[in-house]
């Protein structure tokens, strides 16, 4: 293995590959490939003259070779592949600090809408955005499986009624509707509304009025 | 040096092949445009014919080469002028090289003389390097051709993350909504309910002195948009209420806004 | 190496990493990743608590490792890579009969003198080569991500200047451009010596007349 023979010479004095030259090219496919290579592959690498098993008992010698490192030779359905474990993966996310992305103001308002007046109508939550809403909005949402129809208002039109689903609790960490957040947080955007001017005094009537607004509407 | 045009046999014309590139810068007409296209341009062509006749660049005998490139210019048909521009422009150069060498020197010259040739020498030289800089380029091992960089498969990179939302983030937003509507129906109400009303009062408080007003002038006075707009609407709502009447008698003629008293009038 | 040790452990008890964990980590990192990783990089792997010194050593034993394989590990402007060793070529193109695209002269030549000249205009690249330089030609270049506009010229028409990219020195395996031999070593007077016979024998002299003759001309 110290000794790299120059491979043209091996290649053209015929199919006598030793076994660790032919581990090594193997090796190297597979780590410069993604994508999984079939034993048809890995034949290809040696112009078709090394047999399927030689071509598994290098496999074999590999898949021991990397067992205690980060990576694995695993067998999947396209062929042959090496991959991450997923031990390393709590390092690779740091390397690739995907920032989450983030729905647009328009989708969580939309939600928002939907779960604190549900059920609403399309038309509802128009009113309260002041916008139109999107079907490409209901879509993002229902897809994510977080709203759902539960029915029609009887009105002209028969709109859909739209109400948060059993996933949607479960994909915010809630036991029930009660637990979205409510009057502390209200304490706290008032708060931070009022920052321009000094409403300290007044914050008590502030909020008593911000509760109202919210159980006139509900 | 490794020009691959000159090394390949060059080229079939009207299927007989050409066995040799040109020696000197007589080249038959049907060959001309491969001929071009084998050279990157007339300092290519100047440096393969200072090296075919092994000339000292730095010595190059002027006559010989512009005899040569008029020969060159003379055998292009008319079509092949825009082919060989760039090598007609450095014809001219040569001849002006060539005729300024000519030319008696001054018997005083204020600066050292330049020698004509120097510049094109300068630029044989540059080219020449930057051809052998591309030829070095092109030797070096390139990914994809001579090496291919380690890439397996990261089990977890194909996961598209979902947007997170966290309930405190929908409560924000709610409350933001809310205030967002709050401020919104305020605003609105507000301005219709005194604006458009303050300006109807203004203009019945200008009709009590004066029984008619020229049109124009409830306008004349106002400088903002809004007060335009709402004393427009103040108009049109006073006329809907029957509390003044707009008159023209002619067309074009000037209107006139009249008071209507009457018991009506609140 | 053979007890992996949970990583979320390590990472949380604090900045104690096991070198063979280190290893194996950047190891895992710099396989999955087919573009070059900065030391910068290497550090986030850990959250910022390796220091340079440390990596250094993971890298060079890394290095060590692979020597006898198919794959090396190297530095390039943009960091580390591993990346097959030239000699398993002949192997890898049986697997991908995909060859990169070859460029012409006239794209080499661009290029070349954008290397060498950088910043360059268009304009300054058509006065050395003596010919138009085609807008195809530049794009050739950019969408390869070899060159980029830095800026534009002052003058009249604000011409852009051309530079070459980090990717360009990665990807012909160049640490900086510093690396690239200047270009009055380039014997460009080896046109005055005879060109038609082949000169390998005569390396020496040619080199040198064409040294001389170069000094004389500067």
């Amino acid at each position: 293995m110290s000794t790299p023979s120059s491979p043209t010479e091996v290649s053209e004095e015929g199919p006598v590959f030793p076994p660790d030259q032919i581990a090594r090219v193997i090796e190297t496919a597979l780590l410069i490939t993604p994508e999984p290579l079939a034993i048809h592959d890995l034949k290809q690498l040696f112009a078709d003259e090394i047999d399927k098993k030689t071509l598994l008992e290098s496999l074999a010698v590999l898949s021991e070779k990397w067992r205690d490192s980060g990576i694995a030779l695993v067998a999947v359905a396209g062929g042959w592949r090496f991959q991450s474990k997923p031990e390393m993966q709590i390092f690779l996310d740091r390397l690739n600090p995907q920032r989450p992305p983030r729905y647009s103001r328009a989708v969580m308002e939309t939600l928002a809408v939907i779960a604190y007046r549900q059920p609403v109508t399309r038309g509802d939550i128009e009113e309260i955005r002041g916008v139109a809403v999107s079907a490409q909005i209901i879509k993002t949402l229902e897809s994510r499986g977080w709203i759902e129809t539960i029915g029609q208002r009887d009105v002209p039109g028969r709109p859909y009624l739209y109400a948060t689903t059993r996933q949607f609790l479960d994909d915010l960490n809630l036991l029930s509707l009660d637990q979205l957040p409510s009057l502390e947080s209200f304490n706290s955007l008032e708060l931070s509304v009022g920052e321009t001017e000094p409403v300290d005094e007044e914050t008590e009537t502030t909020q008593e009025s911000g509760e109202s607004a919210i159980q006139e509407s509900t | 040096m490794d020009n691959p045009a000159l090394i390949s046999p060059v080229a079939k014309v009207l299927g007989v092949p050409l066995m040799e590139t040109p020696q000197d810068l007589y080249i038959p007409p049907e060959a001309l445009q491969i001929f071009l296209e084998s050279f990157e341009g007339p300092l290519d062509l100047l440096l393969y014919l200072i090296r075919k006749h092994n000339l000292d660049i730095l010595d190059i005998p002027m006559a010989e080469l512009t005899r040569q490139y008029i020969a060159y210019v003379n055998t292009m048909r008319a079509d092949q002028f825009e082919l060989a521009a760039e090598y007609l422009l450095m014809t001219a150069l040569l001849i002006d090289i060539k005729s300024r060498m000519l030319l008696p020197r001054p018997v005083i010259t204020l600066e050292e003389e330049t020698d004509p040739r120097a510049e094109l020498v300068r630029r044989l030289l540059e080219y020449e390097r930057i051809k052998q800089a591309a030829l070095h380029l092109h030797g070096l091992p390139l990914v994809g051709r001579d090496f291919m960089p380690a890439s397996i498969w990261a089990d977890f990179v194909v996961e598209k993350r979902l947007p997170d939302v966290n309930p405190q983030d929908l409560c924000d937003t709610w409350l933001a909504l809310m205030e967002r509507l709050r401020l919104n129906r305020n605003h609105t109400i507000r301005y219709e309910t005194i604006s458009v009303r303050a300006c109807m009062s203004e203009i019945l408080r200008n009709l009590q002195s004066r029984d008619n007003i020229p049109f124009t002038e409830l306008f004349s006075d106002i400088t903002s948009i809004p007060k335009f707009m709402a004393s427009f609407l103040a108009l049109l709502e006073l006329t809907r209420e029957a509390l003044i009447n707009i008159v023209q008698t002619e067309r074009f003629g000037t209107i006139y806004v009249h008071a209507i008293q009457s018991d009506r009038g609140e």
